[in-house]
């Protein structure tokens, strides 16, 4: 193989602007943060570090991809409303999450939001409009985050099939042309003080099971009555914050709901599915570099006077690595694709069972497989696996984190099985 | 968690005397108290408290001369019948700290070539006990042999490269070593313990004081976890060292990976078990799908019946080791090839067994696994850390080698 | 191999004493001369040299009363002390074939719910012995609870479905259940023990002799293994059986699953063993690469490996769950549900481990793996066919949820 | 999900011929062999009950399957001219392995040989007439053989690479216009008196290492000289019979040769991803029937008086089985891809490095996945897996026979960390 470019792409589904828009990243990955990445843990609070890379990646003064989702008339790259945003999603997650997937996550979290009004065919233009200049205009990075989370009830609040959103407890009243919302959410990525918008995920009604209650809101991070924590500490990705949000009476137009009663909804769990291609693109990202560092490891250390890599037994186990990312990306791939085929006679459409619960099962697989490769390859490495100058002991830590995050492992299996065997009360 | 620990994990119980059931109870008095039930603290404090715990350990309890001979003013433990109650103190240290757990395997695996019937060393043991045992807290380091780089051809011990050399000189010895990674505490080490190869290639241990001039350490490493064990690379440029501090009797490489599989074996299921009771705890104060506790979720309880498994079964393994260590006469010596292969094979089980059971177990913590405040993801990068360096090279590969070699006769390999 | 396999494979060598030492080795002896060192012979004519083996075994060697007290002409190996003595035979056996193994552990599983202390129940003892365990070679069955059918609410054993009823009927019972599959024999079984609901749905076991005429069976059945063992489904229709044939006592049916776990694990293990020793040949005796011995390349080696490792660990965690039931004072009875627990976990590890050292030797041994002349398939037939009836209901779930209830607490799953 | 046509495919590589084919096969499975295939294993030595199974799906009596390979002018379907050759055998695979993966062996192999005289590039129009008839004009199944294995070398003759063909002792030597061949074979699909046609690679030069000297030709069954044994009795695949074949001064024409000096050194190495696309597929059909018969097996018996399917644990083991089941059917359409991919200019030839160590890669995958999952499966019928009524378990002896032929899974191992790690001594 020649490098990493080789694993396997289904070719066919590559869009044209996979290899410029990977060129870029890639010289920006190689540049501002790979000479800097092992700094990173230590300036998980402050971002002092951090702050310049995302920058140069997403504002004006650098590649400027924050407006890439946003339609050209007003100044965005029209991505929303091509055919291959999932696709070249999954290209982006990869190139950056081959740097620092905690950087990745960031910065894609802050499209996250913005599909439920940006991408065809529910493109919501007059918040479209509203919010371009925030993320067009400016030099420098600006964050979106999704507010999803509560204290009480964990991942449940993606569960929503199940509970009908009966346990949230962020409410949104209406009270003339504005909504008051109340309510504490807890973890979402871009919180401790770096988003400039939230979408809120609520209820108009406290303890309905009706998912015509269920809300979703944007809210300028400045307004009134929203205040957040101080950033968490974690095992990882300490280029993504989390924190508490708490929202007291705050008040926006009664327009900053995304879309109304029951599309609210919909809208929610479609944002599903890009959560899910983005955390493979992410992992395959972080593969793709551990393939880089492993192929040094393996060529120029030994075992019985023989590169690590002519031992019969130990390229078993590294081909066994490299088989599995070969296999990872062929199923990122795919799972972007379904994305795509939404509005294809033969796709389904992102808030379906078919397109959400066969992601469930392929992030589920393709997280144990990282976590799986990414523990390998430490041991590949030996006394140097748990060694950061290594650059592999980090991904380790990011990736558990991926599997962990939007529900788990758990909520992933429990929506598989209950596509494929048409269960009725799991 | 409302049940002993004891009473759910088994173990021959007839294993374990009366004398070290008081020790494991001291310990495990010490870990409740000074560390357990005060983690926040522990975390926010870490390095001052690392030092003030381990040393209310090693001397207020004085563990540090635990397996020194009674002459010596040890505990006497110094017999392989001692296996499985060192074996159970390691478990009881390493519910509490891994690093702590750590730097007190290796030294008792260090000391274990020095002290251990039938191989007791009178001489060594009374230049180095009072030094390294007395009543100053002193750490120990381990070198094993490990990978070696292109275009170099080192001798070999059973495939791994050795990479530091010993050459006898007028009443002494010289030790040579560039860049050597020890398992642990290589910024700080009082003494190394280092296997080397003499002028014939043939493996041996060398013992070198931190002190020596001519040993140069490099920067203190970050790493995944144990980072208070503060490691560091080392090199020996022409260390001389008496004769005496150099052993090498057959088999006397293979003793330190037995022992030394079976302490940090005795680490990490302290660490799976401390573990347990936290995901236990967390499953009890956890409520899913709008309503009831999380393990009384069939799913979820099939996850936490996972980590028991795991825990369970590792201390089932680790006193089977503990066992066949303790019985020469039944299985052979500790650096018999038997023991030394059953050691490799029982070790890294524990440890992928432990590890497995923490990985499974944060699935169900959620954000709580990986965020700082909820202690378990300590435990998780600890384990993982333990385990890495004990595969040495190639994750498991030499290990299988061995493996391949005892039950199979191969020669080649 | 010229290994012996005892010294290979390593064990509590206190737990067997010079008694057990001199069946063990009656029983090695019969495995080698009547079966193994002609495997051959023995594929052509399996149907009837499995019966003369069994005979010869059960009659000749006496193994038929291995279980019984020495006032009923048995052994006397009737106390769980005598745990590790009974797996080990049950090794030897499956070492030749797994079949005649099942047959004898599903025999003598039955037999500690009637013989072993301190649960002797002589009076039932008294009845059985003379006509199943005397002078002709007699077949057991047992039937676990397990899955039920949509639309039926039945009583539950620790959420497994139990299918057949008791009902007190003047002096006696009356047993009736439909369709009952039953881990073994069903065809041809000459008593059967079956898991039953009483009236208040609390479970308890019924003796059922195969010669009542109300005793209906199904066709033979045609499995992957073990068939041999000529199992069928069975239906009681109103049968009558005196009151003594019913045992109720607390635990009674945990106490089944108990020895169950220990003897098929012991079974396996020695089929394992064989499986071992097979394929070590086999690595002897292939080239690769057109040159050397399979054995020394070094991925072939890691795979012999994996192979040794899971017989190993198996072999371990036989012991290890032998040990346990040994020390009724340590851990409790048999019934207790510690020991049920342990016996499951350890039981069903068992199980897997074999099952994938042979996978992974298959894996070695291309189209000698699956083609009948080579014998190993019938190895991996014969376990798959063992763990697949272990699992009873949805693979481990039931296995999980025991688990999950003892060392968590669960109430609810 | 509606059904098991349902799982994965990328929509995007399905040939329209697709649906068609699939309806076909599906009702000659269900009619002549589904009621039939619990007697296939007494059947292995005689079959009495296969052959006409066979006969219905390959001959002109039936389906006519046989002769698809061949070009439309010389009778056929002209499916290895099509630019979906491997799709179409995928879905061939899965259909036929569905019902019974050794018949779809058996089936498939006569392609094998076939391949390297009938597939774009390299149609030999010579010898394709020459056996046309033989194929196109039968109303009953006839079957070809690729006879590669020798007695000494196990799967050795696979490693073409590494042992240059120097320890292949099957040798052809040239008299006049007539190859004389003289050796022994074994294990090959559609021996022990089935084919009517064998390829037979063998050495025109033997010990040597030069890859010109290497040949593939072609030997019709009834040549004089060749003999072959009884088949062998396995553990399944009954439907697939092997045996010893002796070559003993076999004389054919001297155009028998596939396509000469180094070209057939290549051609050889371009059976090989056939086999493993084909191997994936077998496996895919079984899983394929596997589903069906799981899911009616855990909505109708019970644990804990609720369906198998609506306890959590349950139904996290069958949707991993069913996620798995979605995994390597998408995996297995990718590797068929990579072969139609061979003319296309961002493709690979099937004889690259690109092609054939990936596919291993794959297949040793799908292998391992399918070992497991029908090994899971049986566990969760719990008594009744090792009851041949419920079809799982020959499915379950028929996999592992799938995952060790060909060379196995070390092979496999080797060949994919040979590639991606560019190993020189493995």
């Amino acid at each position: 193989m020649k490098n990493f470019d080789e694993f396997s792409k289904p070719e066919e589904y590559i869009s044209p602007m996979d290899k410029h828009i990977r060129s870029v990243i890639r010289n920006w990955a190689d540049k501002e943060v790979m000479p800097y990445r092992r700094k990173y843990d230590e300036d998980w609070k402050d971002h002092h570090i951090i702050e310049p890379a995302f920058d140069k990646l997403m504002g004006n003064s650098g590649i400027g991809l924050q407006k890439a989702l946003f339609p050209p008339e007003l100044g965005g790259w029209g991505i929303g409303q091509s055919d291959s945003a999932f696709t070249i999603s999954c290209a982006l997650a990869e190139e950056v999450g081959r740097a620092d997937t905690a950087m990745a996550v960031a910065f894609m979290v802050t499209y996250w939001p913005l599909t439920t009004i940006l991408v065809e065919p529910h493109v919501n233009w007059r918040l479209a409009k509203e919010f371009a200049p925030m993320f067009c205009n400016a030099e420098k990075a600006v964050f979106a985050a999704n507010a999803m989370t509560e204290p009480q009830g964990g991942a449940d609040i993606e569960n929503l099939e199940l509970t009908g959103g009966k346990t949230i407890r962020t409410v949104a009243r209406l009270e003339g042309d504005e909504w008051v919302i109340n309510g504490h959410k807890l973890w979402p990525t871009n919180s401790g003080g770096v988003a400039k918008l939230f979408v809120v995920p609520c209820t108009t009604k406290p303890g309905s099971t009706d998912l015509k209650d269920f809300a979703m809101i944007f809210v300028p991070a400045e307004t009134k009555g929203v205040t957040q924590g101080g950033p968490y500490e974690k095992a990882g990705m300490a280029a993504d914050k989390n924190s508490d949000i708490w929202f007291e009476d705050v008040r926006v137009p009664s327009w900053y709901r995304a879309h109304g009663p029951s599309m609210d909804a919909q809208i929610f769990r479609e944002i599903i599915p890009w959560g899910l291609a983005a955390s493979m693109g992410f992992m395959c990202g972080a593969m793709l570099n551990l393939y880089e560092i492993l192929y040094d490891f393996v060529s120029t250390k030994t075992y019985k006077n023989k590169p690590l890599k002519e031992d019969d037994h130990i390229a078993s186990i590294i081909g066994r690595i490299a088989g599995d990312i070969d296999i990872c990306r062929i199923l990122s791939y795919e799972a972007a694709k379904m994305g795509d085929r939404r509005n294809k006679p033969y796709g389904y459409p992102i808030y379906s069972d078919e397109v959400a619960c066969k992601m469930r099962n392929l992030k589920d697989f393709v997280s144990d497989r990282a976590v799986d490769i990414f523990g390998k390859a430490m041991d590949v490495l030996g006394p140097y696996g748990a060694d950061r100058e290594y650059d592999i002991e980090k991904h380790w830590r990011d990736i558990k984190i991926i599997q962990l995050w939007m529900g788990g492992k758990q909520l992933c299996q429990m929506e598989a099985a209950r596509y494929f065997f048409n269960c009725k009360t799991l | 968690m409302n049940k002993a620990l004891d009473e759910l994990f088994v173990y021959p119980k007839e294993l374990v005397d009366e004398e070290s059931k008081r020790v494991i109870h001291l310990v495990r008095q010490w870990a409740d108290k000074e560390i357990i039930s005060k983690r926040q603290e522990y975390r926010e404090n870490y390095e001052k408290l690392f030092i003030e715990t381990r040393k209310s350990l090693n001397l207020t309890i004085g563990l540090q001369r635990l397996t020194l001979p009674e002459e010596h003013g040890g505990f006497g433990w110094n017999n392989p019948a001692n296996a499985p109650g060192i074996a159970s103190i390691l478990t009881e240290i390493g519910r509490a700290d891994a690093a702590i757990g750590v730097a007190a395997a290796v030294k008792y695996t260090i000391l274990a070539a020095i002290t251990m019937a039938p191989n007791f060393d009178k001489a060594l043991c009374d230049a180095l006990a009072p030094v390294y045992c007395g009543e100053e807290l002193k750490t120990f380091s381990l070198i094993l042999p490990g990978m070696g780089n292109i275009g170099q051809d080192t001798p070999l011990f059973l495939g791994r490269s050795i990479l530091a050399s010993v050459e006898a000189e007028s009443d002494g010895y010289v030790v040579n070593g560039k860049d050597l990674r020890p398992i642990n505490s290589g910024a700080i080490a009082d003494l190394f313990c280092v296997v080397c190869a003499d002028k014939a290639d043939k493996p041996c241990i060398a013992l070198v004081p931190g002190d020596n001039a001519n040993v140069v350490r490099g920067k203190t490493l970050l790493e995944t976890g144990l980072n208070a064990s503060s490691n560091a690379d080392v090199s020996f440029n022409n260390v001389k060292i008496p004769k005496s501090y150099v052993i090498s009797r057959q088999g006397v490489v293979e003793e330190l990976y037995t022992w030394l599989n079976l302490l940090l074996g005795g680490v990490s299921v302290g660490t799976g078990m401390n573990f347990f009771e936290m995901v236990g705890d967390w499953s009890e104060t956890r409520t899913i799908k709008g309503g009831y506790m999380m393990k009384e979720n069939p799913l979820c309880a099939s996850v936490l019946a996972d980590v028991a498994d795991e825990v369970f079964t590792s201390r089932l393994f680790l006193y089977d080791l503990a066992q066949t260590i303790s019985k020469p006469n039944d299985w052979g010596q500790s650096g018999s090839q038997r023991v030394y292969t059953i050691a490799q094979v029982i070790g890294s089980k524990i440890q992928q067994n432990v590890m497995r059971a923490i990985n499974r177990g944060l699935e169900l913590m959620g954000s709580a696994g990986y965020s700082k405040e909820w202690h378990v993801e300590k435990h998780w990068r600890d384990i993982k850390t333990i385990q890495s360096y004990l595969c040495g090279v190639g994750a498991e590969a030499p290990v299988k080698m061995d493996t391949a070699r005892f039950f199979f006769d191969c020669k080649d390999i």
